[in-house]
């Protein structure tokens, strides 16, 4: 019971910070900052809605798969925010022109 | 070995082809031909089995039908097969020596070999999804090789080849969607069994007779063909054209025949023979004022296409012996136009490989620069028209007789102005070409080149025309679908 | 329960609305790299639908697939199209007309047949419940994939035909390969993908004989590596150097499968049919190559073709 | 439990939705890139939850599967190809 708890009270923080990754992407005003606040977003909002599950599963074979996903999501969004963060960059210093 | 084998080795020895030619490209041309000439052998050892043996069912991998696939191998699907293995054969003899390009060559034999793959295994389909997977090859590789033709218009005119191929495909998809839904299986002879006549049956049919009509170009649907067929490599246009469509009417002409066969009726038929007049009047039409040869070609393919359509509303209205005689005779009809059509287009390659042009009107001189091309192209004309001796006359002659017998006459009206038109366009491209010009060059033609269009041209006349009784009375009572 | 019930009703229709406003979104758009992005979020909300729908096979090749791989092949045909034409078709306003009608009379069709078949679909899969009866003889316990390897492994190796054909189809397009500028920082981080991506590419390969998984899935996850490699300046990528290897890989899995179809023939046991005990190997045998065939496939559809020398 | 864990995936769902219309409403290119890393997050969390819902692993799988792969579809999408053009 106690157990549940703790798990709706994750899942709801990590749904706290999908929501404010939104409203970040909908009112930040430049796209760094909108960069910036997603990839918290998505990272932590994952995270914890990875961790409130965690007290849900089977078994710890699960348990497992859980993390990974989670170590593997933060790699991805590391190289996804460099990666367009670069492009941003070299969009604004006028090397491209056909976006 | 069995001799349910001879299924299993028609499709399996184009594919093997393929693969070899792939990794030993240096001797693709040696593998090509060579697999194709074993894949006629085998056609011709199937076609003997099936008048032998009766109907090869073949169940793959030992599973229950239903289960597992199997392999269909009537009287209709092994003469088809045959068709198609030696317009290949002859195809891949004339290819040898047509590519100038080195890249075109090493990317033409395993898309060719893939091609006659895709056909094989598409008459041979006993599983509607397995037709599927067959028309997605077939697709896939026709429009890659009319890639081949390397020229703008070529790639443009691919592309479009393509999307209305995946098009085709997916609206024929849908309908098996549907079907498996209803009654769990995807076997040809169980749907046949089960199917009823209800609102899913109507739509299956409708959605397959859509996709199978853009596949063959039946008009108004005939807009991608064209283009297509007069931009791709002569060889390739010729397996295009007396093959690929021919592919997709085989497949109306099961699912018609056999799996819908209680959907049917002489109202729908008839709508069917309507689009088929038209496509012959339009077809025949553009085609006679066709500037190029290759475009009038692909134009007369739409026509003969046509005429294969027309077929049908004489066929539902006719009964037992005649009905059969007349269903041989359309399939006589096809044959004739794949061997013509294969021919005419590989005369209309040896033309452009020594003009540089295919300009009907700038023709001028070619009976005296290649007379055995020109005899090649009126042997071809003669098929395409309808006269004595092809096969196309037979299958004419008895439609007519058909549409007499049954008092639909307006067919007689469609026919004869298709036929005249025909002769029009014929005697115009021969006109031009018997144009005299002084100090003509004769240029050496290989004989690789020239032979097998003769070959296709010889069959299409005289093969179909005064060997047809006992083909034509085989296919008629035994083993075709026609009594399904 | 009842709460229950309608919390699948009210997310099925945010599904079907996301799903439903993606394909819209993605047809009317003018702008094609607009449309691509909607395209590669379309894959990933289906992948979802499919979950929702009990089809786990089918999210997992749909995430690979779709999402995925399909979306980095459209981004890089996308980006090697130089010239913006388009091909337009005719704009006559019969031939729209007559295009609209054919669509509506065929839409009609599609939601007639199935407005029809609905009531009825769970009886006939209770009938077709073959595959299970027949699986402890097929050499995999998931009967996915015994259904694409052993029941109707013809199909699966003419699909694998197409592939081959798709790529040749490719070549004769005769894209312009263009080379990429390498950044430091991408390429070390590539480093650490590509392992990882081999290592799902194998574990998916090897789930597909008991749980949702397989060649298809596992090739895409190949070609994944492949392709962060060629971004990170391996002009290869990863591929073998030597033109013929890399032939040989392409047509290794269409061919291991024909051989062992034709050997069995041979053998006296038919096209394919495989015997009970060694099903399980021929399978796994199949399988393994069809995943560097599929991999590679994947690799070079997105490279354009073999590569050739490249100018530093 | 279910019960609740569902409540939370629809949520997700709507959060999906919105963040799909926030992305249409955007003209520029990284925006919508940003918008794509969203949903594909928000994706890769629904498939977790329903794993758990409907006791599926397989999602974990398809989970996984996805986080690799939309590495490769953004590395492909924001590369630079020499000559300057992007």
């Amino acid at each position: 019971m106690i157990l549940d708890a703790l798990s709706v009270l994750l899942l709801l923080l990590g749904l706290f910070f999908f929501v404010s990754g939104l409203l970040g992407l909908w009112r930040f005003p430049d796209t760094f900052a909108r960069l910036h606040a997603l990839t918290k977003a998505d990272n932590l909002g994952l995270g914890l809605v990875m961790t409130g599950l965690l007290f849900q599963v089977p078994d710890v074979l699960w348990a497992i798969k859980f993390i990974l996903v989670w170590l593997l999501a933060l790699v991805a969004s590391a190289v996804n925010a460099h990666l367009i963060a670069v492009f941003l960059h070299r969009q604004q210093e006028g090397h491209d022109e056909s976006a | 070995m069995n001799e349910a084998a001879s299924v299993v080795w028609v499709i399996s020895l184009p594919l093997l082809g393929a693969l070899l030619a792939t990794v030993w490209r240096q001797y693709a041309a040696t593998i090509g031909w060579v697999s194709s000439a074993l894949t006629a052998g085998c056609a011709v050892w199937l076609l003997w089995v099936v008048q032998r043996a009766g109907v090869q069912e073949l169940a793959l991998g030992g599973w229950e039908i239903g289960l597992g696939i199997s392999l269909y191998a009537d009287g209709l699907a092994a003469v088809m097969v045959l068709m198609s293995s030696l317009v290949v054969l002859g195809c891949s003899v004339y290819a040898r020596h047509y590519f100038r390009a080195q890249r075109q060559h090493e990317l033409f034999w395993p898309l060719w070999l893939l091609l006659a793959t895709a056909l094989n295994a598409l008459f041979l389909a006993g599983d509607l999804f397995n037709v599927y997977v067959t028309l997605e090859l077939l697709g896939i590789s026709a429009s890659a090789l009319t890639a081949l033709g390397a020229k703008r218009a070529a790639l443009r005119a691919a592309l479009r080849y393509l999307v209305v191929g995946l098009l085709g495909s997916m609206l024929y998809l849908m309908a098996i969607t549907l079907l498996y839904a209803a009654y769990g299986t995807l076997n040809a002879v169980q749907i046949a069994e089960a199917l009823q006549v209800d609102p899913l049956g109507w739509a299956a049919l409708l959605l397959m007779l859509a996709g199978l009509a853009l596949k063959m170009a039946l008009f108004p649907l005939h807009f991608w063909l064209p283009p297509a067929h007069s931009n791709a490599p002569a060889p390739v246009s010729a397996a295009l054209s007396a093959l690929v469509v021919k592919a997709a009417f085989y497949l109306v002409v099961r699912l018609w025949f056999e799996v819908f066969a209680p959907l049917t009726t002489p109202l729908l038929a008839n709508a069917l023979g309507a689009l088929g007049a038209m496509a012959v009047l339009w077809g025949s039409w553009s085609a006679l004022r066709a500037e190029r040869l290759k475009l009038l070609a692909a134009y007369s393919s739409v026509a003969q296409l046509g005429y294969l359509v027309m077929f049908f509303p004489l066929l539902a209205v006719l009964e037992g012996e005649a009905r059969q005689w007349l269903f041989g005779a359309m399939v006589l009809f096809a044959l004739s136009h794949a061997f013509a059509k294969s021919a005419l287009f590989l005369a209309a390659g040896i033309l452009l490989q020594y003009a540089g042009h295919d300009r009907i009107r700038e023709l001028s001189g070619t009976t005296q620069a290649l007379p055995l091309t020109t005899f090649v192209i009126a042997l071809a004309g003669i098929a395409l028209v309808g006269l004595p001796p092809s096969g196309a006359f037979l299958g004419k002659w008895y439609l007519l007789d058909a549409a007499f017998k049954t008092g639909q006459w307006w067919w007689v009206l469609v026919l004869v102005a298709g036929s005249l038109l025909a002769t029009a366009y014929v005697f115009r491209l021969l006109g031009h070409a018997f144009g005299h010009l002084p100090a003509v060059k004769r240029p050496v033609v290989a004989a690789t080149q020239e032979i097998p269009a003769l070959a296709l041209a010889l069959l299409a006349t005289f093969g179909l025309g005064l060997g047809a009784m006992s083909l034509w009375s085989w296919l008629a009572h035994t083993g075709t679908g026609a009594g399904l | 329960m009842n709460l229950l019930d309608g919390l699948w009703g009210v997310l099925d229709l945010l599904l079907v609305a996301v799903l439903l406003l993606l394909a819209m979104a993605a047809v009317l758009s003018s702008d094609r790299r607009r449309s691509m992005m909607l395209f590669i979020v379309f894959g990933l909300v289906l992948a979802l639908v499919w979950a929702r729908l009990h089809a786990p096979d089918i999210a997992l090749a749909e995430a690979a697939i779709g999402a995925g791989l399909g979306g980095a092949l459209l981004m890089a045909t996308l980006r090697r199209d130089t010239h913006q034409q388009t091909d337009q078709f005719p704009q006559h306003p019969v031939v729209l007309w007559g295009v609209g009608v054919l669509v509506m009379v065929l839409g009609t069709a599609i939601a007639w047949g199935l407005f029809s078949v609905l009531p009825t679909v769970e009886q006939t899969w209770r009938k077709g419940a073959a595959v299970d009866a027949q699986l402890a003889f097929s050499g995999v316990s998931h009967p996915v994939t015994a259904v694409l390897l052993n029941f109707r492994a013809w199909d699966t190796l003419l699909e694998l035909a197409v592939l081959l054909a798709a790529i040749f189809g490719i070549r004769a397009l005769g894209y312009v390969r263009s080379a990429y500028v390498t950044e430091v920082a991408f390429s070390q981080l590539a480093v650490w993908l590509v392992p990882l991506l081999i290592l799902m590419a194998g574990y998916v390969l090897w789930a597909g004989a008991h749980s949702p998984g397989g060649a298809f899935q596992a090739g895409a996850l190949l070609a994944g590596a492949g392709i962060l490699l060629r971004l990170a300046g391996y002009s290869h990528a990863g591929l073998p150097t030597t033109r013929w290897l890399v032939r040989l890989g392409l047509v290794a899995g269409t061919g291991v499968f024909l051989l062992v179809g034709l050997g069995l023939l041979g053998w006296g046991q038919g096209f394919l049919h495989y015997p009970i005990a060694y099903a399980k190997w021929w399978i796994l045998l199949i399988e393994m190559l069809a995943t560097v065939s599929i991999g590679m496939t994947l690799t070079l559809a997105f490279m354009g073709g073999i590569p050739q020398k490249e100018a530093a | 439990m279910n019960t609740v864990l569902l409540a939370v995936v629809v949520v997700l769902a709507l959060v999906l939705l919105i963040s799909l219309l926030i992305m249409l409403s955007r003209t520029r290119l990284t925006d919508r890139l940003l918008a794509v890393q969203l949903l594909g997050t928000l994706g890769v969390a629904i498939l977790l939850m329903l794993a758990v819902v409907m006791q599926q692993r397989a999602f974990l799988d398809t989970a996984l599967v996805l986080v690799l792969l939309a590495v490769v579809v953004t590395a492909v999408f924001t590369h630079r190809q020499r000559g300057g053009k992007s």
